[in-house]
Protein backbone atom coordinates (compact mmCIF):
# COMPACT_ATOMS: atom_id res chain seq x y z
CA UNK A 1 0.00 0.00 0.00
CA UNK A 2 1.20 3.51 -1.10
CA UNK A 3 -0.01 6.66 -0.34
CA UNK A 4 -1.13 9.47 -3.01
CA UNK A 5 -1.56 12.85 -1.81
CA UNK A 6 -2.77 15.52 -4.46
CA UNK A 7 -2.63 19.26 -3.90
CA UNK A 8 -4.01 22.16 -5.41
CA UNK A 9 -6.03 21.84 -8.45
CA UNK A 10 -4.60 18.97 -8.93
CA UNK A 11 -6.71 17.49 -5.80
CA UNK A 12 -9.39 19.71 -7.01
CA UNK A 13 -9.79 17.61 -10.48
CA UNK A 14 -9.06 14.10 -8.80
CA UNK A 15 -11.40 15.46 -6.18
CA UNK A 16 -9.74 13.84 -3.00
CA UNK A 17 -6.63 14.96 -1.06
CA UNK A 18 -5.24 11.61 -0.29
CA UNK A 19 -6.21 7.92 -1.12
CA UNK A 20 -4.33 4.52 -0.70
CA UNK A 21 -3.59 2.19 -3.29
CA UNK A 22 -1.98 -1.16 -4.13
CA UNK A 23 0.52 -0.79 -6.92
CA UNK A 24 2.96 -2.79 -9.02
CA UNK A 25 4.19 0.10 -10.53
CA UNK A 26 8.41 0.44 -10.25
CA UNK A 27 8.21 4.21 -11.47
CA UNK A 28 6.29 7.13 -11.44
CA UNK A 29 4.95 7.38 -14.53
CA UNK A 30 4.36 3.86 -14.53
CA UNK A 31 2.21 5.04 -11.08
CA UNK A 32 0.52 7.87 -13.53
CA UNK A 33 -0.34 5.67 -16.39
CA UNK A 34 -2.02 3.32 -13.91
CA UNK A 35 -4.03 6.17 -12.25
CA UNK A 36 -4.78 7.60 -16.00
CA UNK A 37 -6.69 3.90 -16.97
CA UNK A 38 -8.87 3.82 -13.64
CA UNK A 39 -11.34 6.96 -14.30
CA UNK A 40 -11.72 10.04 -16.54
CA UNK A 41 -11.01 12.56 -13.50
CA UNK A 42 -7.34 11.02 -13.33
CA UNK A 43 -6.66 10.95 -17.19
CA UNK A 44 -8.01 14.83 -17.14
CA UNK A 45 -5.75 15.91 -14.06
CA UNK A 46 -2.52 13.81 -15.38
CA UNK A 47 -3.44 15.08 -18.89
CA UNK A 48 -0.22 17.62 -19.27
CA UNK A 49 2.69 16.51 -16.89
CA UNK A 50 4.84 19.60 -17.97
CA UNK A 51 2.06 21.28 -15.57
CA UNK A 52 2.58 19.02 -12.75
CA UNK A 53 5.76 18.27 -9.89
CA UNK A 54 5.75 15.16 -8.29
CA UNK A 55 7.51 14.35 -4.61
CA UNK A 56 8.20 11.09 -3.44
CA UNK A 57 8.50 10.27 0.50
CA UNK A 58 8.36 14.36 0.62
CA UNK A 59 11.39 14.99 -1.69
CA UNK A 60 11.30 16.41 -4.84
CA UNK A 61 11.35 13.42 -7.73
CA UNK A 62 10.65 13.28 -11.04
CA UNK A 63 8.50 11.46 -13.16
CA UNK A 64 11.19 8.65 -14.00
CA UNK A 65 12.05 7.90 -10.78
CA UNK A 66 11.72 4.71 -9.24
CA UNK A 67 9.11 3.91 -6.49
CA UNK A 68 11.26 1.23 -4.59
CA UNK A 69 10.02 1.31 -0.75
CA UNK A 70 8.44 4.83 -1.18
CA UNK A 71 5.91 5.38 1.34
CA UNK A 72 4.38 8.41 0.31
CA UNK A 73 4.01 10.19 -3.30
CA UNK A 74 2.52 13.66 -3.94
CA UNK A 75 1.40 15.05 -7.09
CA UNK A 76 0.87 19.04 -7.02
CA UNK A 77 1.35 21.70 -9.81
CA UNK A 78 4.41 24.19 -9.75
CA UNK A 79 4.91 25.69 -6.41
CA UNK A 80 3.95 29.20 -5.53
CA UNK A 81 5.10 30.35 -2.55
CA UNK A 82 6.99 33.15 -1.36
CA UNK B 1 18.26 28.89 12.02
CA UNK B 2 14.38 29.90 12.86
CA UNK B 3 12.00 28.01 10.68
CA UNK B 4 8.04 28.41 11.62
CA UNK B 5 5.36 27.46 9.24
CA UNK B 6 2.24 28.62 10.75
CA UNK B 7 -1.43 29.89 10.19
CA UNK B 8 -1.27 32.84 12.56
CA UNK B 9 -0.11 36.31 11.74
CA UNK B 10 3.43 37.11 13.13
CA UNK B 11 4.91 40.64 14.09
CA UNK B 12 7.69 41.61 11.20
CA UNK B 13 9.39 44.17 13.27
CA UNK B 14 9.07 42.43 16.31
CA UNK B 15 10.86 39.38 14.61
CA UNK B 16 13.62 41.33 12.76
CA UNK B 17 14.01 42.92 16.40
CA UNK B 18 14.29 39.63 18.34
CA UNK B 19 16.21 38.08 15.38
CA UNK B 20 19.16 40.91 15.09
CA UNK B 21 19.08 41.08 19.31
CA UNK B 22 19.71 37.47 19.33
CA UNK B 23 23.46 37.38 17.04
CA UNK B 24 26.35 38.23 18.13
CA UNK B 25 28.59 40.57 16.20
CA UNK B 26 26.58 40.60 12.85
CA UNK B 27 27.15 43.66 11.07
CA UNK B 28 24.57 43.11 8.60
CA UNK B 29 20.68 42.07 8.52
CA UNK B 30 18.60 41.80 5.70
CA UNK B 31 15.31 41.19 5.85
CA UNK B 32 12.55 40.77 2.83
CA UNK B 33 8.53 40.63 3.78
CA UNK B 34 6.10 39.36 1.79
CA UNK B 35 2.99 41.05 1.46
CA UNK B 36 -0.75 39.79 0.36
CA UNK B 37 -0.96 42.16 -2.66
CA UNK B 38 -4.83 43.37 -4.05
CA UNK B 39 -5.72 42.29 -7.41
CA UNK B 40 -8.53 43.15 -10.09
CA UNK B 41 -11.42 43.11 -9.67
CA UNK B 42 -10.47 43.20 -5.52
CA UNK B 43 -9.26 40.18 -3.83
CA UNK B 44 -11.27 38.97 -0.56
CA UNK B 45 -9.13 36.03 0.30
CA UNK B 46 -5.59 34.62 -0.80
CA UNK B 47 -5.87 31.49 0.21
CA UNK B 48 -2.42 29.74 0.76
CA UNK B 49 -2.42 25.52 0.90
CA UNK B 50 0.98 23.60 1.96
CA UNK B 51 1.81 20.21 1.78
CA UNK B 52 2.38 19.38 5.58
CA UNK B 53 5.66 17.96 6.62
CA UNK B 54 7.59 18.35 3.14
CA UNK B 55 7.16 22.00 4.18
CA UNK B 56 9.39 22.16 7.26
CA UNK B 57 11.98 19.98 5.08
CA UNK B 58 11.90 21.53 2.29
CA UNK B 59 12.81 24.77 3.59
CA UNK B 60 15.18 23.98 6.28
CA UNK B 61 17.08 22.55 3.58
CA UNK B 62 16.73 25.50 1.31
CA UNK B 63 17.99 27.37 4.70
CA UNK B 64 20.73 24.85 5.65
CA UNK B 65 21.72 25.58 1.48
CA UNK B 66 22.44 29.16 2.42
CA UNK B 67 24.02 28.82 5.51
CA UNK B 68 26.24 26.80 3.66
CA UNK B 69 27.09 28.60 0.88
CA UNK B 70 27.20 31.83 2.41
CA UNK B 71 28.63 33.16 5.74
CA UNK B 72 26.00 33.81 8.04
CA UNK B 73 25.42 33.66 11.48
CA UNK B 74 21.60 32.94 11.47
CA UNK B 75 18.40 32.50 9.14
CA UNK B 76 15.13 32.88 9.67
CA UNK B 77 12.15 31.53 7.85
CA UNK B 78 8.15 32.56 8.90
CA UNK B 79 6.08 31.19 6.11
CA UNK B 80 2.13 31.27 6.71
CA UNK B 81 -0.81 28.98 5.06
CA UNK B 82 -4.68 29.61 5.04
CA UNK B 83 -6.65 32.28 4.25
CA UNK B 84 -5.08 35.94 3.77
CA UNK B 85 -6.79 39.35 3.40
CA UNK B 86 -4.67 41.64 1.15
CA UNK B 87 -2.40 43.92 3.23
CA UNK B 88 -1.32 40.65 5.29
CA UNK B 89 2.15 39.66 5.91
CA UNK B 90 2.36 36.14 4.30
CA UNK B 91 5.78 35.52 5.11
CA UNK B 92 9.56 36.79 5.93
CA UNK B 93 13.02 35.69 5.78
CA UNK B 94 15.57 37.73 7.66
CA UNK B 95 19.85 36.81 7.26
CA UNK B 96 22.91 37.94 10.13
CA UNK B 97 26.06 38.01 8.67
CA UNK B 98 29.36 40.03 9.14
CA UNK B 99 29.31 41.64 5.98
CA UNK B 100 26.30 43.00 3.80
CA UNK B 101 27.01 40.97 0.17
CA UNK B 102 26.74 37.74 2.26
CA UNK B 103 23.15 39.24 3.86
CA UNK B 104 22.29 40.50 1.05
CA UNK B 105 22.79 37.31 -1.56
CA UNK B 106 21.14 34.76 0.89
CA UNK B 107 18.01 37.00 1.78
CA UNK B 108 17.88 36.72 -2.53
CA UNK B 109 18.44 33.03 -2.73
CA UNK B 110 16.15 32.02 0.13
CA UNK B 111 13.07 33.99 -1.51
CA UNK B 112 13.97 32.55 -5.34
CA UNK B 113 14.01 28.92 -3.84
CA UNK B 114 10.41 29.58 -1.37
CA UNK B 115 9.20 30.93 -4.22
CA UNK B 116 9.65 27.94 -6.73
CA UNK B 117 10.74 25.02 -4.31
CA UNK B 118 8.47 24.76 -0.90
CA UNK B 119 5.64 23.55 -1.19
CA UNK B 120 2.83 26.42 -1.13
CA UNK B 121 -0.12 26.99 -3.55
CA UNK B 122 -1.79 30.32 -3.28
CA UNK B 123 -5.41 30.62 -4.89
CA UNK B 124 -7.42 34.15 -4.94
CA UNK B 125 -10.67 34.61 -4.46
CA UNK B 126 -12.51 37.25 -5.89
CA UNK B 127 -15.59 38.51 -7.26
CA UNK B 128 -15.29 36.63 -10.32
CA UNK B 129 -14.43 33.51 -8.69
CA UNK B 130 -11.35 31.55 -7.49
CA UNK B 131 -7.91 30.88 -8.98
CA UNK B 132 -5.05 29.17 -8.88
CA UNK B 133 -2.08 31.37 -9.00
CA UNK B 134 0.34 30.35 -12.13
CA UNK B 135 4.15 29.76 -11.27
CA UNK B 136 6.17 32.28 -13.32
CA UNK B 137 8.73 31.37 -15.92
CA UNK B 138 10.59 34.17 -14.39
CA UNK B 139 10.63 32.68 -11.09
CA UNK B 140 11.96 29.56 -12.44
CA UNK B 141 14.55 31.58 -14.42
CA UNK B 142 15.74 33.29 -11.42
CA UNK B 143 17.14 30.04 -9.85
CA UNK B 144 19.39 29.69 -11.96
CA UNK B 145 21.26 33.02 -10.59
CA UNK B 146 22.50 30.52 -8.02
CA UNK C 1 11.10 58.86 0.81
CA UNK C 2 12.13 59.17 4.03
CA UNK C 3 15.19 60.18 5.13
CA UNK C 4 16.57 60.95 8.40
CA UNK C 5 20.11 61.67 9.60
CA UNK C 6 20.43 61.66 13.28
CA UNK C 7 22.68 60.94 16.23
CA UNK C 8 19.52 59.66 18.24
CA UNK C 9 19.27 55.97 17.93
CA UNK C 10 16.09 54.30 16.11
CA UNK C 11 13.84 50.95 16.55
CA UNK C 12 14.91 48.78 13.28
CA UNK C 13 11.77 46.77 13.90
CA UNK C 14 9.49 50.27 14.60
CA UNK C 15 10.28 51.58 11.62
CA UNK C 16 10.43 48.64 9.69
CA UNK C 17 6.65 48.28 10.39
CA UNK C 18 5.37 51.77 9.89
CA UNK C 19 7.18 51.86 6.62
CA UNK C 20 5.38 48.91 5.56
CA UNK C 21 2.16 50.39 7.26
CA UNK C 22 2.57 53.15 4.85
CA UNK C 23 2.79 51.53 1.61
CA UNK C 24 -0.49 50.87 -0.76
CA UNK C 25 -0.83 47.31 -2.44
CA UNK C 26 2.95 46.56 -1.76
CA UNK C 27 4.04 42.59 -2.33
CA UNK C 28 7.66 43.45 -1.01
CA UNK C 29 9.61 44.99 1.74
CA UNK C 30 13.79 44.91 2.11
CA UNK C 31 15.29 46.05 4.67
CA UNK C 32 19.01 46.34 5.51
CA UNK C 33 20.13 46.96 9.07
CA UNK C 34 23.98 47.71 9.52
CA UNK C 35 25.19 46.71 13.23
CA UNK C 36 28.42 48.30 14.96
CA UNK C 37 30.75 44.98 14.91
CA UNK C 38 33.50 45.04 17.90
CA UNK C 39 37.32 44.14 16.74
CA UNK C 40 39.84 43.40 18.06
CA UNK C 41 41.19 44.45 20.99
CA UNK C 42 37.88 45.47 22.03
CA UNK C 43 36.26 48.45 20.40
CA UNK C 44 35.12 50.93 23.14
CA UNK C 45 33.29 53.33 20.53
CA UNK C 46 32.47 53.67 16.87
CA UNK C 47 32.79 57.43 15.94
CA UNK C 48 31.23 58.47 13.14
CA UNK C 49 31.97 62.04 11.63
CA UNK C 50 29.58 63.49 8.62
CA UNK C 51 29.46 66.79 6.79
CA UNK C 52 25.90 68.31 7.74
CA UNK C 53 23.99 69.57 4.94
CA UNK C 54 25.62 67.30 2.06
CA UNK C 55 25.09 64.11 3.93
CA UNK C 56 21.21 65.00 4.04
CA UNK C 57 22.08 66.16 0.14
CA UNK C 58 23.68 62.98 -0.87
CA UNK C 59 21.16 60.24 0.71
CA UNK C 60 18.53 62.19 -1.41
CA UNK C 61 20.14 61.93 -4.63
CA UNK C 62 20.92 58.50 -4.15
CA UNK C 63 17.65 57.57 -2.86
CA UNK C 64 16.44 59.42 -5.90
CA UNK C 65 18.12 57.25 -8.26
CA UNK C 66 16.56 54.35 -6.45
CA UNK C 67 13.12 55.16 -7.03
CA UNK C 68 13.70 56.28 -10.42
CA UNK C 69 15.80 52.84 -11.44
CA UNK C 70 13.45 50.39 -9.83
CA UNK C 71 9.68 50.44 -9.58
CA UNK C 72 9.55 51.28 -6.01
CA UNK C 73 6.45 52.71 -4.54
CA UNK C 74 8.78 53.92 -1.11
CA UNK C 75 12.73 54.24 -0.02
CA UNK C 76 13.32 54.75 4.26
CA UNK C 77 16.99 55.50 4.74
CA UNK C 78 17.74 56.10 8.57
CA UNK C 79 21.52 56.73 8.75
CA UNK C 80 23.03 57.75 12.63
CA UNK C 81 26.05 59.88 13.48
CA UNK C 82 28.27 60.81 16.80
CA UNK C 83 29.05 57.88 19.27
CA UNK C 84 28.24 54.69 18.90
CA UNK C 85 28.65 51.53 20.82
CA UNK C 86 29.34 47.75 19.74
CA UNK C 87 25.64 46.29 18.83
CA UNK C 88 23.99 49.71 18.04
CA UNK C 89 22.38 50.03 14.93
CA UNK C 90 24.52 52.25 12.94
CA UNK C 91 21.59 52.66 9.75
CA UNK C 92 19.06 50.85 7.87
CA UNK C 93 17.36 51.06 4.82
CA UNK C 94 13.50 49.93 3.49
CA UNK C 95 12.46 49.51 0.21
CA UNK C 96 8.99 48.51 -0.96
CA UNK C 97 7.74 47.68 -5.15
CA UNK C 98 5.32 45.37 -5.96
CA UNK C 99 7.90 42.40 -7.03
CA UNK C 100 11.16 41.34 -4.71
CA UNK C 101 13.29 41.67 -7.78
CA UNK C 102 12.83 45.54 -7.59
CA UNK C 103 12.96 45.76 -3.95
CA UNK C 104 15.88 43.49 -3.74
CA UNK C 105 17.96 45.46 -6.05
CA UNK C 106 17.07 49.14 -4.79
CA UNK C 107 17.80 48.21 -1.38
CA UNK C 108 21.44 46.66 -2.46
CA UNK C 109 21.74 49.37 -4.78
CA UNK C 110 21.30 51.98 -1.64
CA UNK C 111 23.41 50.27 0.39
CA UNK C 112 26.73 50.24 -2.10
CA UNK C 113 26.46 53.95 -3.05
CA UNK C 114 25.20 55.07 0.83
CA UNK C 115 28.60 52.93 1.67
CA UNK C 116 30.89 55.03 -0.46
CA UNK C 117 29.40 58.06 -1.84
CA UNK C 118 27.13 59.21 1.23
CA UNK C 119 29.70 61.63 3.49
CA UNK C 120 30.37 59.24 6.77
CA UNK C 121 33.76 58.73 7.82
CA UNK C 122 34.09 56.34 10.89
CA UNK C 123 36.79 55.96 13.52
CA UNK C 124 37.28 53.07 15.77
CA UNK C 125 38.04 53.75 19.18
CA UNK C 126 40.06 50.78 21.14
CA UNK C 127 42.76 50.08 23.71
CA UNK C 128 45.23 50.26 21.12
CA UNK C 129 43.91 53.93 20.06
CA UNK C 130 41.94 55.06 17.22
CA UNK C 131 41.94 54.13 13.91
CA UNK C 132 39.99 55.97 10.83
CA UNK C 133 38.17 52.52 8.72
CA UNK C 134 40.15 52.85 5.38
CA UNK C 135 37.39 52.40 2.21
CA UNK C 136 37.95 48.88 0.98
CA UNK C 137 38.49 48.59 -2.76
CA UNK C 138 35.92 46.22 -2.95
CA UNK C 139 32.99 48.71 -1.78
CA UNK C 140 34.12 51.48 -4.95
CA UNK C 141 34.62 47.96 -6.77
CA UNK C 142 30.60 47.16 -5.52
CA UNK C 143 29.47 50.23 -7.40
CA UNK C 144 30.62 48.94 -10.94
CA UNK C 145 27.66 46.58 -10.68
CA UNK C 146 25.09 48.97 -11.30
CA UNK D 1 36.21 85.04 0.19
CA UNK D 2 35.36 81.17 0.07
CA UNK D 3 34.81 78.40 3.03
CA UNK D 4 36.99 75.51 3.33
CA UNK D 5 36.10 72.49 4.71
CA UNK D 6 38.29 68.98 6.12
CA UNK D 7 36.83 65.83 7.28
CA UNK D 8 37.91 62.87 9.48
CA UNK D 9 41.72 62.61 9.22
CA UNK D 10 41.92 65.78 6.71
CA UNK D 11 40.50 67.72 9.66
CA UNK D 12 43.36 66.42 12.13
CA UNK D 13 46.21 66.75 10.00
CA UNK D 14 45.26 70.56 9.26
CA UNK D 15 44.08 70.92 12.83
CA UNK D 16 40.85 73.19 11.95
CA UNK D 17 37.42 71.75 10.21
CA UNK D 18 36.61 74.90 8.61
CA UNK D 19 38.31 78.26 7.38
CA UNK D 20 37.53 80.89 5.51
CA UNK D 21 39.93 81.75 2.48
CA UNK D 22 40.74 84.61 0.06
CA UNK D 23 42.17 82.77 -3.56
CA UNK D 24 42.45 83.77 -6.96
CA UNK D 25 42.98 79.75 -7.40
CA UNK D 26 40.73 78.47 -10.69
CA UNK D 27 40.41 74.60 -10.17
CA UNK D 28 40.46 72.77 -6.92
CA UNK D 29 44.22 71.97 -8.14
CA UNK D 30 45.25 75.57 -7.79
CA UNK D 31 43.91 75.85 -4.42
CA UNK D 32 45.19 72.16 -3.42
CA UNK D 33 48.91 74.17 -4.35
CA UNK D 34 48.07 77.34 -2.85
CA UNK D 35 47.35 75.26 0.50
CA UNK D 36 50.16 73.25 0.06
CA UNK D 37 52.30 76.04 -0.16
CA UNK D 38 51.48 78.18 2.89
CA UNK D 39 52.71 75.51 5.70
CA UNK D 40 54.17 72.17 6.46
CA UNK D 41 50.66 70.41 7.60
CA UNK D 42 48.45 71.56 4.49
CA UNK D 43 51.78 69.87 2.44
CA UNK D 44 51.34 67.02 4.90
CA UNK D 45 47.75 66.48 4.06
CA UNK D 46 47.62 67.20 0.52
CA UNK D 47 50.34 64.54 0.26
CA UNK D 48 48.46 62.07 -1.49
CA UNK D 49 45.72 63.28 -4.05
CA UNK D 50 44.43 59.65 -4.58
CA UNK D 51 44.04 59.51 -0.65
CA UNK D 52 41.45 62.22 -1.09
CA UNK D 53 37.94 63.14 -2.06
CA UNK D 54 36.78 66.68 -2.90
CA UNK D 55 33.11 68.12 -2.92
CA UNK D 56 32.61 71.65 -4.59
CA UNK D 57 29.56 73.24 -2.70
CA UNK D 58 28.35 69.55 -1.17
CA UNK D 59 28.47 68.17 -4.40
CA UNK D 60 31.26 65.31 -5.18
CA UNK D 61 33.54 66.44 -7.73
CA UNK D 62 37.12 66.07 -8.91
CA UNK D 63 40.57 68.09 -8.54
CA UNK D 64 40.65 69.65 -11.93
CA UNK D 65 37.13 71.12 -11.68
CA UNK D 66 36.61 75.01 -12.31
CA UNK D 67 36.29 77.03 -8.71
CA UNK D 68 34.28 79.58 -10.33
CA UNK D 69 31.61 80.97 -7.90
CA UNK D 70 31.62 78.14 -5.61
CA UNK D 71 31.71 79.02 -1.83
CA UNK D 72 32.44 75.89 0.16
CA UNK D 73 34.97 73.78 -0.72
CA UNK D 74 35.54 70.53 1.14
CA UNK D 75 38.38 68.05 1.71
CA UNK D 76 37.93 64.61 3.15
CA UNK D 77 39.39 60.52 2.34
CA UNK D 78 37.21 58.18 0.37
CA UNK D 79 33.48 57.48 3.00
CA UNK D 80 33.04 54.99 4.94
CA UNK D 81 29.34 55.35 5.77
CA UNK D 82 26.69 52.39 5.56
Amino acid sequence: MIDILYFAWVRERIGVPKEQIETKAATVMELVEELRSREERYAVAFSDLEALRVAIDQELSDFDAQLSGAREIAFFPPMTGG
Amino acid sequence: MDIRVQDSDFDAGGELNSFTARQTNAGAVVSFTGIVRDVEPGLSVMEIEHYPGMTEAAITKIAEEAMSRWALSDCLVIHRFGNLKPGEDIMMVATASAHRADAFAAADFLMDYLKSRAPFWKKEHTADGTDWVAAKDEDEAALKRW
